[in-house]
């Protein structure tokens, strides 16, 4: 097999064709994994560039960097970029559609052109929002609660709609797509019960996917439709109930915070598996969990209104269903935590990645039932505490994650390795801005500083400070890997088809693959993760 | 490509089921029932999507597989709709 | 002169109990984060590779540990949320006898009107002491009343009434802040909760020009609307006497009973035919866009008053 | 291998995926289509639980006639779907542009009369815009019957739009005969999506003309 591998002009899926056309039409799952790579970075890093700002406009107490407004357009964009065109795309549709037919042996996704056209939509609702947020903005948080979006902000409320509406029926028939490739086109003998958890997982969110999407779809046209027609059926003076929007709202924005952790638990069980030598402690026991979380997450959304009108006996109900959320994810962590046990552990970057999300994940969801909790969520409900717990989970573990993942497939992706001791800084670089932006927000939140503010009170500045010296060194750590990994394209070291000596069939095929993944059809006879520590 | 063929008769039949039921679901609205009527043009409607569904969707033929996804949709449908209700049926003031 | 305050005051009945749930959860993850830290550090420094270690016979999965990380969770979870939503439930059930004021929010203030008119705006004079009730509601938009020191935030909703209460533990001045967002100047609807004992508070109502009280005022506008000419015994029109209607329950012409509380009394006003009242004739006619938030909470007032609510009043008879 | 660097990045032995597979891939963004509709029927049914009365008496505003029709109309169409993938099944294809062609018009007099519908209340100012005018007690919350009406029926009848545009290509690839026994996924495909509408109108019909008319 290595023979084929280091032979770096055999032909594969990066050398088959150069031009512009052949990667824009290309129905090939792996190049449109790459257009989709090549996006969300784009939009990660502008969606952090509005956080620098807002971040330095919060060094001091007072309005000295930006106005009211612009403030409030900078928060939007970076929650509304962030979301859905970084985080919600960024695992399942780069290393997702990479990897999800390679994994199970399979040569494409079952509707390749349909892939092309998720990548269209999910760019045409990009663009469409990017211009929107640079030239006029919007200022309604990510949220978009009404009456305020539909009746009062003088904002381009209709066309960010527009946008995430299109790119929402990118994620629908990707979810699609996913399903249908699972269920139909894994390689003779890739039983259930021998996929990769990074599978599992993925089966998973393209369930959620595919049943939540289409409800923001339309409750985000109904605020559009308000606003156009004057059609309401939120409108307060009307009889309507805005409390009713925000039900659909997080009918669907629940269930999307799975979206956006789920892939990445199955990058890290991946991660954790190939570096410890180990088949994942409690294999049945992970997969179902996913499956779990999938499932009861879309009865938890409620949650997220537990001071906002609703009755304190339904606020009762979501309370618990968030608490038993809680434990398929506890499941996971146990059991990662159990697979380094007797494992033959290396600490390469992924791995740090890999240890980082567990640790960063559990302390954003354990801060997540605290806001579960009813009576604390009153104190902290739209303050920075729930700004820490979430970006703990998505920033922390999420992020982590998806950096995890694309370095231990890089050699993959690229058919190069990146220079390991840069990418070990980086990894510990960011662990530690991390938590040095996030942190103390968690305080400042405690003490009762809201979100979405500007400017505040004296006595939060300090930790404020912190933080903002925090995202600095954030913004370095995001740029290294950046500058490593397009940097390794020219010079990094040619790789082979397994460098990481990990078992699963996308190691079993080139790096990088050839157009057809394989050159026959892989006959699976055994279960994932078939390594035996002790002999190495 | 093979695949179940219905034929054209069973069509035909489910057609008819499905008209008489529309005179009985219009029929039944003009009659005083109180909370019934909501029952009554609801159970003919589901019987109606159903006769669509099994017959004319051929899902009385299909794998388990697709009967799962189209029991999916409706389920979480009800789901939407339960949840949102725990809210709106207990609330003491307001709305 | 860093001083770094990382915890707020504790300035309600409640804070406490709120405090202490929180030490308690923060007591149970800090378990769990170190379970997880340390078996990682542990784990990884024995079994690096490259390092001779017993690998042998690796277990790969075990029902009954699963099975009891599962259950332990659910026990722990169960306790956890229990403890919590007791509170949950506490901060929701006000005194029987309360304070009552009344609080708009609009873009970008808060208005209150005490029991007996006194009007603030952005600064919310209370006793300590005493169980205060705000009956909320808002002219525009979602926002929400927040106030850290006593650990209570409720959103205002506009088109509806949402409620808080609290009873202050400590003199001083607290911040108010408007939690959620509600647009340009939301970072600027703030204020200031200023908690008095109970003899300055009452020097401060007196000193305030308050001229008409809610109840006063409500019955003015109840004329001035012409309610009076429905709602009063030897009227022409056969409308329900609103004496003792107050708290009440109320049999519908479609059979069902509601409690007649603050939101039905508003949507009487505004939404007359939705609720109609058994053996009358829907007739009343709609009131909305003719009376301002502040106006119907007057009515409401006064409408309380005759059902010898001690309501409005209630809570100063008991200063004095 | 030099030769595998065509322009054209066809990849030899794409799997075929069977018809059912196909299908199953319509039938999960059919489960989509459910939960798009199903927020709007759950609006409507807690709202129409708030506001009974309300919406019983602005549900007799609309044109019970019309909708009637309609809903046969509807089903019908169905029936000539369901007989067009019928035909396509057994390969005749005259059989299938014929049935093809009754069901586009029978959509199109259901989108006629729609529209006649649709016109008939805005000349009595039903649409619930600026100049929304409701001669009934509680205008404000009949606003909200109304609004749920126009759109529930708006996206349902775009989506008819969406059916009836399909089914107009595959009756041109069919009389191009590029529609064969062997090849007729895109009439049974075509023919879910119409089903679901169908189903769609099922429900919105008894829930919006029918309340209220005892
Ligand atoms: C990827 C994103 C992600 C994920 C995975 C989660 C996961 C969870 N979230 Fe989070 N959440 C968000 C993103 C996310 N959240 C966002 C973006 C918001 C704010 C939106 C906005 O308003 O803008 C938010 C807000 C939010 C709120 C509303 C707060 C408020 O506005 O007042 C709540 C309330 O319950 C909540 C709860 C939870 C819970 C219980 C989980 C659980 O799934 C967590 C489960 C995990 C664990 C618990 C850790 C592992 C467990 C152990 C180590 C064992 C110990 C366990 C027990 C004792 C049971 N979240
Ligand atoms: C995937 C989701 C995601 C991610 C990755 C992030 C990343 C970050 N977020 Fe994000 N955040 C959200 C999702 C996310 N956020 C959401 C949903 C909200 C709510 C919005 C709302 O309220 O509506 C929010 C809100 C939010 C707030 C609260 C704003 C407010 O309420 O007023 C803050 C405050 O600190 C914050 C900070 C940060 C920081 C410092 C990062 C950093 O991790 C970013 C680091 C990245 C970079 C810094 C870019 C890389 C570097 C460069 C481009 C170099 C150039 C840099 C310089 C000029 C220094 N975020
Ligand atoms: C034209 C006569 C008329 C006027 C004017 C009128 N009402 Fe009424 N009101 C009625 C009738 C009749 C009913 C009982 C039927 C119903 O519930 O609508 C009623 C019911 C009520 C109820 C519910 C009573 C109960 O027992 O549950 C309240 C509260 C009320 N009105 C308040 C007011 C207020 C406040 C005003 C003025 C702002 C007002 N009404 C003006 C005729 C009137
Ligand atoms: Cu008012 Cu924010
Ligand atoms: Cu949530």
């Amino acid at each position: 097999m290595s023979t084929i591998a280091l032979d770096r002009y055999r032909q594969n899926y990066l050398n088959i064709s150069y031009t512009a056309k052949s990667w824009l039409l290309s129905t090939d799952h792996k190049r449109i994994g790459i257009l989709y790579m090549i996006s969300i970075t784009l939009f990660f890093f502008l969606g952090g560039i509005a956080a620098v700002l807002f971040r330095l406009e919060l060094l001091t107490p007072q309005a000295d960097l930006v106005k009211a407004e612009t403030y409030n357009k900078l928060f939007t964009l970076h929650g509304v970029i962030m979301v859905w065109f970084f985080l919600i795309p960024s695992i399942p549709s780069v290393l997702g559609n990479f990897l999800i037919p390679l994994m199970i042996g399979a040569r494409e996704v079952a509707f390749p052109r349909l892939n092309l056209v998720s990548w269209y939509l999910f760019m045409l609702g990009g663009l469409f929002t990017f211009v929107v947020l640079i030239t006029g903005g919007v200022d309604t948080g990510w949220t978009f609660y009404t009456p305020y979006s539909s009746s009062f902000s003088n904002s381009a409320v209709v066309a960010t709609i527009i946008g995430v509406f299109i790119t929402g029926f990118s994620s629908i028939f990707t979810g699609l797509n996913f399903i249908v490739t699972i269920h139909k086109l894994r390689a003779p003998g890739m039983k259930w019960s021998r996929l990769p958890l990074f599978i599992w997982s993925h089966y998973a969110t393209s369930l959620i996917l595919v049943l939540a999407t289409p409800v923001l779809a339309i409750t985000l046209g109904l605020i559009a439709i308000e606003r156009v027609f004057g059609v309401g059926i939120f409108d307060p003076a009307l009889g309507g109930d805005p409390v009713l929007f925000e039900h659909f709202f997080w009918f669907y924005s629940h269930p999307a915070v799975y979206i956006m952790i789920l892939p990445g638990m199955g990058v890290t069980s991946e991660i954790i598996a190939a570096f410890t030598r180990r088949r994942i402690f409690g294999y049945t026991f992970v997969a179902m969990a996913s499956l779990a979380i999938a499932i009861i997450g879309f009865l938890v959304w409620g949650h997220h209104i537990f001071v906002g009108g609703q009755s304190a006996y339904a606020s009762a109900v979501f309370s618990g269903l968030s608490y038993m959320v809680a434990i398929p994810s506890a499941v996971k962590v146990f059991n990662w935590t159990a697979t380094l046990y007797k494992g033959s552990i290396s600490f390469d970057t992924p791995m740090l990645y890999a240890l980082g999300f567990i640790w960063l994940f559990t302390i954003g969801g354990l801060t997540g039932l605290f806001v579960a909790s009813l009576a604390i969520d009153v104190h902290v409900h739209d303050t920075y505490f729930v700004i820490a717990h979430f970006h703990y989970i998505m920033v922390g573990a999420s992020v982590m994650a998806y950096l995890g993942g694309i370095h231990y497939w890089w050699p993959k992706l690229s058919g190069r390795m990146y220079p390991e001791g840069w990418g070990r800084a980086a990894a510990l670089l960011i662990f530690f801005g991390f938590n040095l932006t996030f942190f103390p927000q968690f305080l400042l939140g405690y003490m009762g500083m809201p979100r979405r503010y500007h400017v505040y009170a004296e006595e939060f500045q300090v930790l404020n400070v912190m933080s903002t010296a925090g995202a600095s060194i954030l913004a370095v750590g995001y740029l290294l890997p950046l500058a490593y990994l397009l940097w390794s394209l020219r010079t990094g070291s040619i790789a082979i088809a397994s460098p990481w000596g990990a078992s699963g069939l996308e190691w079993q095929t080139g790096s990088p693959p050839p157009m057809e993944n394989f050159e026959e059809i892989p006959i699976v006879t055994e279960e994932a993760y078939t390594y035996r520590p002790e002999s190495s | 490509m093979s695949s179940h063929i219905t034929p054209r008769r069973t069509y035909i039949f489910v057609y008819l089921a499905l008209l008489i039921l529309l005179g009985g679901t219009i029929g039944v609205a003009y009659v005083d029932l109180g909370i019934w009527n909501t029952v009554a043009a609801i159970t003919i409607a589901v019987v109606k999507a159903l006769l669509v569904v099994l017959f004319f969707m051929h899902v009385k033929y299909s794998s388990n597989l697709t009967r799962v996804y189209v029991l999916a949709g409706f389920l979480w449908l009800a789901l939407l709709i339960g949840l949102t209700l725990t809210d709106y049926l207990t609330r003491t003031s307001g709305f | 002169m860093v001083d770094l305050p990382i915890f707020p005051i504790e300035a309600s009945t409640i804070a406490i109990h709120v405090d202490l749930l929180l030490t308690g959860l923060v007591a149970i993850s800090t378990v769990f984060t170190l379970i997880v830290l340390v078996l990682m550090v542990y784990f990884g420094l024995k079994y690096r590779r490259g390092k001779t270690a017993d690998r042998s016979n690796p277990p790969l999965t075990s029902t009954k540990i699963e099975l009891a990380w599962i259950f332990g969770l659910i026990l722990l979870s169960v306790g956890a949320y229990t403890w919590a939503t007791v509170i949950f439930f506490n901060m929701n059930r006000p005194p029987e006898e309360t304070i009552d004021i009344s609080v708009v929010g609009l873009q970008w203030m808060w208005k209150f009107q005490h029991a007996d008119g006194q009007r603030e705006i952005n600064e919310l004079h209370v006793p300590v002491g005493y169980p205060v009730r705000l009956v909320m509601t808002s002219q525009d938009v979602i926002h929400s009343f927040f106030v850290p020191a006593f650990r209570l935030k409720n959103d205002v909703i506009p088109g509806r009434y949402t409620e808080l209460w609290f009873e202050a533990t400590k003199t001083g001045e607290f911040h108010l802040f408007c939690a959620e967002y509600c647009g340009t100047n939301h970072a600027e609807m703030i204020g200031k909760i200023i908690v008095m004992d109970p003899r300055a508070y009452q020097e401060w109502l007196g000193g305030q020009p308050g001229g008409v009280s809610m109840v006063q005022a409500g019955e003015e506008l109840f004329t001035e609307l012409g309610c009076s000419s429905c709602h009063v015994a030897g009227a022409g029109v056969r409308a329900p006497t609103l004496a003792g209607m107050f708290g009440s329950e109320v049999r519908l012409a479609s059979g069902e009973t509601v409690v007649a509380d603050e939101a039905y009394i508003r949507e009487s006003i505004l939404f007359p035919q939705e609720k109609i009242v058994t053996g009358y004739d829907p007739i009343m006619p709609s009131y909305q866009g003719r009376v301002s938030e502040e106006q119907i909470m007057q009515l409401i007032a006064y409408i309380r008053s005759l059902s010898g609510e001690t309501g409005p009043e209630g809570g100063e008879d008991e200063n004095q | 291998m030099a030769e595998a660097r065509a322009p054209t990045l066809d990849r030899p032995e794409l799997p075929e995926l069977d018809q059912e597979s196909i299908s199953l891939g319509m039938w999960i963004f059919l489960a989509s289509e459910v939960m798009f509709f199903g927020a709007l029927f759950a609006a409507y049914i807690i709202y129409r639980n708030a506001y009974p009365q309300v919406f019983a008496e602005a549900s007799r505003h609309l044109n019970v006639w019309i909708g009637g029709v309609n809903t046969g109309l509807l089903l019908t169409s169905s029936l000539t779907v369901a007989l067009a993938v019928n035909a396509a099944q057994l390969g005749k294809r005259k059989l299938l542009i014929a049935f093809l062609l009754l069901t586009i018009v029978l959509g199109l007099i259901f989108l006629g009369l729609k529209g006649l519908e649709y016109s008939q209340e805005f000349e009595e100012n039903l649409f619930p815009g600026r100049n929304f005018i409701y001669p009934g007690p509680e205008p404000e919350k009949a606003r909200l019957f109304f609004s749920l009406y126009f759109t529930m029926t708006g996206l349902h009848a775009l989506h008819m739009l969406a059916g009836l545009l399909t089914f107009s290509i595959i009756v041109l690839l069919a009389w191009r005969k590029k529609i064969t026994q062997e090849n007729y996924i895109s009439v049974e495909l075509a023919g879910l999506f119409w089903h679901f509408v169908d189903i769609v109108w099922i429900f919105l019909f008894p829930l919006l003309y029918l309340i209220g008319r005892t």
